[in-house]
């Protein structure tokens, strides 16, 4: 019992990293990369949870959510790259900052 | 000259025509098409209500349903009387005018004016209802103004302004009496239907005030004195001699005779009379100008003829005679004071100066001495009808005003003197020759202010009681002694009087213009605030002003709520509040 | 839909319609526009008659319209909607004439006469309004029309004027959809024809229903101009004469009383709301607004302001009327209803004519003005004494019909706030007659290029002489057949009984 | 008449086909986009007329039975919001086939448009296809799959413009996007630790208060008030549809910002009402007021209308929110009807003033507000779409919202929590408040307006006028769609129940 417990307790500190990484880091390559620490944390414990109490029944329905998540995880971080780079593009830094955001306001335009 | 019965409509015809015709030619007059011809119809507008008055039948009462809420039509007996020496004095008046104010620019406007508080003055006197008689009193009243303020000079603004302010004052009265009268007989406005409880104080303040102001009671008088000199002369005979009679009708006709003798009240008027009376001749005998004077002397005598009505609420039993006594004075002193004014006319355009003409002194001597009450005058007549009401009074009354009416003649006669010495020549160049109009308007006045009261059918005539030497006696001494207080008055008294007058004209006015002061003054500026300044209530929310001063904290809040530290504080906190509550549920 | 539900209908569209055409045409065409606005009303005015007609044979038409099960819109035309109905249409009738005439070359017309024509089918609606969520609908509907047309001169005060009367509108109607909803709680949905819901309501309830009496008399108070909520209307007097002269003197200030006078009449019901004594603190609001609308008056040299604040002060004589409890008071405020609409739109059309013509705004530069403009000034003359109770116009008879009700309920305040209101009337009319007929002219008036033959434009002229000739008339007809106060007989009477 | 699931399907497949097809063939897009558009709307009228006709269904994709496989549950509440994503998404195409056409501007703009206009068709199918399936899916697992199409779609239309604004706002809104489906993900997680089932119908049977459930229940939710940016969490939404394209902004105001409420609606009001205790409700409305408020103070302040336009939706928002406890407090069905009503008409005015908005900023060249005097000579039908919409926003009879605060305010009066009801009529007067500050420069008449050359063309400028007046007289015409509401309850599932436990 003591592996499951172990798994769960790793998937939830995954999370916790991840949820801290994407709030208080600031460089955007950092954030995304906390996005998918969290998404794999969320994995963990959803595989963990598959495995009922005596071994052998393993129940198939979380695997293929996690697939479906895997999946939908590398489009998003796909996404989040295209878009760091346009950020980049304009800002010449990737940061996302209050203060780049001061810089803007004079062009801000819709 | 009791009419034979006519039929109906025709009657309503010949009614409707009194206030009807003089309308028309107003409005004829307004239209520059038709204006040329209604000013020759002008001084005959009267004429009609003047044959109404003498061939109509003495009482009936004609329904017209449709005009305003249901009125009335009739003609009865005291109307009868006050219809004849009004629609007289209005003929003789607007003859006169034709010519007094012919060469004036605006005498189509005077003319209207004339017109309208004419119309409104027949339509009050014939009009049986309540609802009727106040509508044509309103229309007289506010088409005199006009009539006042016609040569538009600055004291002839303010009597107007004074004058209008005491008739508003005077309809909202009328209006609240009505009212009264009105619900106490329950609905009806006929006024051989209505009861006037003479119990309800406040009903007959409202009803002695209303008409007390138009007919001079003391506190109210102030406009008289001020409106008769500046208003043209046949104006102002108009005025004395028809309009304040209006507010004597009134007291006449919403004070019908029930049974319920009204002590206190009849007190009231007689000692409100008296005092009106001898109030008059005190300041006028302070008076310079020879009208105001003379308004002086309407108030006086209106004091006289409020006695009577008190007299006539002691001893309701003879409240028909005392109506009669009242109607036929009030008609004497019409035209008498009428004819004085139009004297005073006919003095300022007739007389070039020097000694006073023979016939001009006979012609204001004339009314002067019928007024005073000299035997043989119609004045005499007037005055015996009110003796015999005054000798029905109960005791205290009785002696009093047995005591005091003699003196009212002599002072009647210490005024009137005083009055007719005051009468100027004319200052420019007077215009002789088409004068002629206005010396036969006056003299056809002066023949009816003799011979009325001898040749009018109800009058009290008992040849026999009247030539005896204590009635003869009684009539002369007032007049003899009147006229030599005022000759020694005069003698001694020269040049006091002459340049300015003691007391301003309107002296009650003198509290008026406090008033005023008070309003512009600084108690007015703290009750009204700046006066003509845009007095702004509470302004709208302006979205400038409270947005704009708490804008600058707003932004800052949306900024900080963008940092994504504060984002994931709340995303936290958010969570467990949430699982607080589901706890907690 | 049967055919008198039709005949509502039609009544409604023969002003929405046009007014959605006119949207439609482009600016210049001002001939069809004018004719589609004529048309119009004289196709209502004809539709209501058929309706009066009805009336009288003792026939009711309605309409329903179903939102939700426990919701549904109404129209039907009991005496008292006809009244008001033909009140609004007539007086739009001669606005619409007034208003070509005045904005003869003005730019933006296309926006007004399309406002103009949707706010009358509102007010319309307003009146037939059969329940009170229909009101409630129209009422609101009222706001939204009539701003455009407040701010139309656009103005830096025009908009201003806008957001102030914005202000007050919108939160009177939150005010009024509170209490409609809260009402609707209670008593289920309120239908005016039938008994009054509110005396349905158990009496557990009571002090619930003064509540929403009061926030119905907030909500409607703000376009009835009650005192303290008046704010509005004087400001509102930017807005172009036509506008002042239809809106501010008939259509939006009388949707406010005439919505009091439904709360009071159908949704509560005299004697219920007389039980609950809400009636004197009404007559005393009413009261107070009288007097305080006179003293503003005294004190405006703006001739329109002025005359907004008489409007404030004579609307409550209405109210006064109504929550008079009493056959004569009820029938003096409703024929006031009438009057007064009569009397202040002479005025508001002459105030127009002095500016459009002479650019004459204020009071003081009106010395003499009657020789200049004397039919005006006649017109002017005639609404002016109506207002002041002079005998033989109409503001006599419900100022009489008003104090007969007072006596009959034996409320002495009431003549005597009559009285004093009647010199204060008379204390900021009068100046403004003696200064145009008695004084010479002193100030110079820029003439603004009117034809030889009359004093102004025809259609600025026409309006307000028919309209004074109507003040008189009504007065000197009351007791007539068809005169309005025969009519407010035939209400009194339905709601009263014999 | 094909029956229900083929229009389900169709919903779905639709959109997906034409978007994969405008991807690859991107000259064709100019003409399939519009194509696809009128199909979509077709299926979602068909999809009604055949729900009216044989009412509620659950419907397993190609016969996989649940758990595994997708199923569908059409009940009133997703056929109307299909119908509502329908008539907004095909007037938003229309819009948007006039917009990328257009001959405005200088030269750089014209060609930005035309490459724009490749990726906008495609992703804009894409994400219609998404609302669709998540409107219609059944369990929560496909409707994570859903939400997270949806979000990523609407990075990308936000990012379209290209502007700098434009692209910080959606790397914003990718990241708050991210966070959220991660919650939510963790809640589905544990969600089916504990049940095993993900199914709502079955789950709102399973379901009984539990530690776990709790967790699992507050991430959920608070992921999605992410996503709907509910007051304190509003942060991201209005730079993202501020900036925007015209409409994209309509897309993302009226629809997007809908998916995640139809979910709370779904979780707060159906699957879980039994469980939850009125204290959580309170504490969504409380944060529903705080929106309100928030919402519409920010939007008095903005100097530019489309900032204002994006603040009020925050504020109309938390009308919804505010909604919720109502729904609880309520036993028949006004509460959820007037939600419903409001839902819809909040999508049709929002997008009908974006749309609007969009052409005024084209024609004036800047959307300062207090610069907008006389606009209206200009372009008198976009002004007049505009108020129209603002007027329907404000809640004034007979609007679809004015019905909906009508309800409310009944059902608030009559629980006796009087303070819900007062809350929405200060929130109307504020609503008046922001939308008469424009419509009083719209309406105004100033001689004359500099605006630039080029016209608008009508297919722009109908379209918005056609949403407003539908807002407008929804409330008129709310007894037909809330007739469906009343007709779709959930269908008993016991069939499907034979899964492990």
């Amino acid at each position: 019992m003591s592996t499951i417990f172990l798994y769960n307790f790793s998937g939830l500190a995954l999370f916790a990293i991840g949820l801290h990484g994407l709030i208080r880091s600031s460089h955007l390559l950092r954030k995304i990369l906390a996005a998918n620490l969290m998404s794999s944390g969320i994995f963990l414990i959803m595989i963990v949870g598959a495995y009922g109490p005596d071994q052998a029944l393993i129940d198939p329905v979380p695997h293929a959510m996690v697939l479906t998540g895997i999946l939908v995880s590398i489009s998003t971080t796909a996404v989040a790259l295209v878009l760091v780079c346009l950020v980049q593009e304009t800002t010449n830094r990737a940061l996302l900052l209050q203060k780049r955001k001061r810089e803007q306001r004079g062009r801000t335009d819709a | 000259m009791t009419g034979q019965q006519v039929l109906p409509e025709l009657q309503v015809l010949l009614l409707s025509l009194g206030p009807g015709f003089p309308l028309v030619i107003a409005l004829g007059l307004m239209v520059p098409a038709c204006r040329r011809l209604a000013f020759s119809m002008v001084a005959w507008a009267p004429l009609p209500a003047l044959l109404a008055s003498l061939y109509g039948p003495s009482a009936i009462a004609v329904e017209v349903p449709w005009f305003f809420m249901g009125s009335l039509i009739g003609l009865d007996r005291i109307g009868q009387i006050f219809l004849f020496f009004t629609s007289f004095l209005w003929l003789v008046a607007g003859i006169f005018g034709r010519d007094y104010l012919a060469a004036d620019e605006k005498k189509y406007r005077f003319f209207g004016y004339f017109l309208f508080t004419m119309s409104g003055n027949f339509g009050l006197i014939l009009s049986q209802g309540v609802l009727g008689f106040y509508l044509f009193f309103s229309l007289m009243s506010f088409a005199a103004y006009g009539l006042i303020v016609h040569h538009g000079t600055g004291e002839a603004m303010r009597a107007g302004r004074i004058y209008l302010g005491l008739t508003v004052i005077g309809e909202v009265l009328l209006f609240m009496a009505m009212l009264i009268v009105t619900r106490d007989s329950g609905g009806e406005i006929a006024f051989s239907a209505i009861k006037t409880s003479r119990a309800d104080t406040l009903l007959m303040l409202l009803l002695f005030f209303g008409f007390g102001i138009k007919a001079g009671a003391l506190p109210l008088h102030g406009w008289l004195p001020l409106a008769h000199p500046v208003a043209p002369v046949p104006a102002s005979a108009v005025l004395s001699g028809a309009l304040i009679k209006a507010g004597l009708l009134g007291w006449l006709r919403f004070m019908p005779p029930d049974q319920a003798a009204a002590p206190f009240w009849g007190e009231f008027f007689i000692v409100a009379g008296f005092a009106a009376a001898f109030y008059g001749v005190v300041i006028g005998l302070t008076q310079v100008d020879a009208k105001t004077v003379l308004a002086y002397s309407s108030i006086s005598q209106m004091g006289l003829m409020t006695v009577i009505v008190g007299g006539g609420l002691l001893v309701p039993d003879r409240w028909a005679q005392t109506t009669l006594a009242v109607s036929l004075y009030a008609m004497h002193h019409g035209l008498a004071k009428g004819s004085l004014f139009l004297g005073v006319g006919v003095a300022k355009k007739k007389w070039t100066g020097g000694k006073k003409p023979w016939w001009l002194s006979v012609g204001l001597w004339l009314p002067a001495l019928s007024l005073a009450g000299l035997p043989l005058t119609s004045g005499a007549i007037a005055k015996y009808g009110m003796k015999e009401i005054v000798v029905a009074i109960p005791e205290p009354w009785h002696g009093l005003a047995s005591f005091l009416l003699p003196l009212c003649a002599l002072a009647t006669m210490l005024l009137l003197y005083h009055g007719i010495s005051l009468i100027r020549p004319a200052t420019g160049r007077p215009e002789a020759e088409q004068g002629q109009g206005m010396l036969f308007a006056w003299a056809a006045n002066l023949v009816a202010v003799a011979a009325v009261l001898w040749l009018w059918p109800g009058s009290p005539m008992e040849y026999d009681h009247f030539l005896t030497a204590a009635a003869l006696w009684n009539g002369l001494w007032p007049a003899g002694l009147g006229v030599l207080v005022a000759m020694a008055r005069r003698h001694y008294g020269r040049g006091v009087y002459e340049k300015k007058a003691l007391i301003p004209a309107g002296d009650v006015m003198m509290v008026g213009q406090w008033l005023e002061g008070m309003v512009q003054g600084w108690p007015g500026q703290l009750v009204f605030g700046k006066s003509g300044k845009d007095f702004r209530p509470a302004a709208g929310p302006d979205r400038e002003t409270w947005l704009r001063r708490i804008e600058p904290r707003l932004k800052k809040g949306e900024k900080i709520l963008q940092r994504w530290a504060v984002v994931g504080a709340i995303f936290l906190a958010v969570i467990i509040a949430l699982v607080y509550y589901f706890y907690r549920g | 839909m049967n055919w008198g539900g039709l005949l509502l209908v039609m009544i409604l569209l023969s002003s929405l319609v046009p007014g959605l055409i006119i949207f439609a045409l482009p600016e210049k065409s001002n001939r069809p526009r004018t004719f589609l606005n004529l048309g119009g009303a004289f196709l209502k005015l004809l539709l209501i008659l058929v309706m009066i007609i009805g009336i009288y044979q003792g026939r009711q038409f309605a309409v329903r319209w179903q939102l939700l099960p426990g919701l549904e819109l109404a129209l039907n035309s009991d005496p008292l909607a006809a009244l008001f109905s033909t009140l609004s249409t007539v007086l739009w009738l001669l606005t619409t004439i007034y208003a070509v005439g005045y904005l003869e070359q003005s730019p933006n017309r296309r926006q007004f006469f399309g406002y103009f024509s949707i706010c009358v089918t509102v007010t319309v609606g307003i009146a037939l309004a059969g329940n009170l969520i229909t009101f409630f609908l129209f009422y609101e509907l009222l706001t939204l029309t009539t701003y455009p047309l407040v701010t139309h001169r656009g103005t830096r005060e025009a908009l201003a004027a806008g957001r102030v009367y914005l202000a007050y509108t919108l939160s009177g109607g939150a005010v009024l959809l509170v209490a409609v909803a809260w009402l609707q709680v209670l008593a289920g949905p309120v239908a005016f024809g039938g008994p009054p819901a509110a005396a349905a309501v158990p009496a557990t309830h009571e002090l619930q229903l003064i509540v929403i009496f009061f926030l119905f008399i907030a909500g409607l108070g703000v376009k009835a101009a009650l005192v303290p909520l008046h704010g509005w209307l004087p400001r509102a007097m930017v807005a172009p004469a036509p506008v002042s002269a239809l809106l501010h003197a008939v259509a939006v200030v009388k949707a406010g009383v005439f919505g009091i006078i439904r709360i009071v009449h159908d949704v509560y019901g005299v004697p219920f709301a007389a039980g609950l004594n809400l009636l004197l603190p009404l007559a005393i609001l009413a009261s107070l607004s009288i007097i305080y609308g006179s003293l503003c008056a005294l004190r405006e040299d703006d001739l329109k302001k002025r005359l907004a604040y008489s409007t404030v002060s004579q609307l409550s004589y209405i109210i006064l009327g109504v929550s008079v409890a009493g056959p004569l008071a009820a029938m003096g405020g409703l024929v006031h209803l009438v009057h007064q609409g009569l009397m202040k739109i002479t005025l508001f059309f002459c105030a127009g004519n002095l500016a459009e013509t002479l650019g004459v705004h204020r009071i003081s530069e009106m010395r003499g003005i009657a020789r200049r403009m004397p039919l005006t000034m006649a017109a002017f003359s005639v609404g002016a004494l109506g207002m002041i109770g002079f005998p033989p116009m109409a503001g006599f008879v419900s100022k009489w019909y008003l104090g007969m009700g007072a006596l009959e309920a034996d409320k002495m305040w009431v003549v005597a706030i009559l009285a004093v209101s009647t010199v204060l009337n008379a204390a900021y009319f009068l100046p403004i007659l003696i200064q145009a007929w008695f004084k010479p002219q002193e100030s110079t008036w820029s003439e603004q290029g009117t034809t030889a033959r009359l004093e102004t434009h025809w259609m600025l002229l026409v309006p307000p002489l028919v309209t004074a000739f109507l003040v008189v008339a009504v007065g000197l007809l009351a007791n007539a057949q068809i005169s309005p106060l025969a009519w407010v007989k035939l209400i009194i009477g339905l709601e009263y009984g014999p | 008449m094909p029956d229900t699931p083929f229009w389900a399907v169709c919903l779905v497949v639709v959109p997906l086909f034409f978007a994969i097809i405008c991807f690859v063939r991107s000259s064709l897009v100019t003409f399939l986009g519009p194509l696809a558009a009128w199909l979509n709307a077709l299926a979602g009228l068909g999809m009604t007329l055949s729900f009216v006709h044989s009412g509620p269904l659950r419907y397993a994709i190609g016969g996989w039975q649940a758990p595994l496989g997708i199923n569908f549950s059409i009940d009133g509440l997703s056929v109307l919001l299909v119908a509502m994503t329908a008539v907004t998404g095909l007037s938003v195409s229309m819009y948007a086939k006039g917009y990328f056409s257009l001959r405005i501007g200088s030269a750089g703009e014209i060609n930005r448009h035309g490459h724009q206009r490749a990726y906008f068709w495609p992703v804009w199918l894409l994400l219609w296809a998404a609302l669709n399936g998540l409107f219609l899916s059944a369990d929560l697992f496909n409707i994570y799959v859903t939400l997270e199409i949806i979000g990523l779609a609407a990075v990308v239309l936000t990012a379209l413009s290209g502007k700098p604004a434009a692209r910080l706002a959606a790397m914003r809104y990718l990241l708050v996007s991210l966070l959220g489906s991660c919650c939510y993900l963790f809640g589905v997680a544990l969600l089916y630790r504990s049940y095993g089932i993900l199914d709502m119908t079955a789950l709102s049977r399973l379901v009984s208060p539990a530690p776990l459930l709790w967790v699992s229940l507050a991430l959920l939710t608070t992921g999605l008030l992410l996503k709907t940016a509910l007051f304190p969490l509003h942060f991201w939404l209005p730079p993202a549809h501020a900036n925007a394209l015209a409409p994209v902004s309509a897309i993302l105001s009226g629809l997007v910002v809908k998916a995640s409420f139809y979910l709370i609606l779904r979780l707060w009001g159906e699957v879980f009402a039994q469980v939850l205790p009125f204290a959580a409700y309170v504490l969504l409305g409380v944060l529903g007021c705080g929106a309100v408020l928030w919402g519409a103070v920010q939007a008095l302040l903005q100097k530019r209308l489309k900032m204002l336009i994006a603040y009020s939706t925050v504020a109309q928002l938390g009308y919804l929110f505010i909604a919720l406890p109502l729904i609880r407090l309520d036993p028949g069905p006004s509460a959820r009807e007037a939600v419903i009503l409001l839902i819809m008409a909040h999508a049709c005015a929002k997008s009908a003033m974006f749309m609007a908005a969009g052409s005024i900023f084209l024609k004036a060249g800047h959307d300062r507000i207090d610069d907008l005097d006389g606009i209206k000579e200009v372009l008198p039908v976009s002004s007049f779409a505009f108020v129209l919409a603002g007027v329907s926003l404000m809640g004034f009879p007979p609007s679809g919202g004015f019905l909906g605060k009508w309800l409310l305010l009944g059902v608030s009066l009559a629980s006796g929590q009087w303070w819900w009801g007062i809350m929405l009529v200060i929130g109307s007067l504020l609503a008046a408040g922001y939308v008469y500050r424009i419509a009083c420069h719209l309406l105004v008449f100033k001689a004359s307006f500099s605006s630039r050359r080029g016209s608008i063309p009508p297919v722009m400028e109908w379209p918005a006028v056609l949403l407003a007046v539908l807002a407008m007289i929804l409330g008129l015409l709310a007894g037909y769609p809330l007739g469906l509401l009343e007709a779709g309850c959930p269908v008993p599932i016991h069939a499907c129940l034979e899964v492990m436990p």
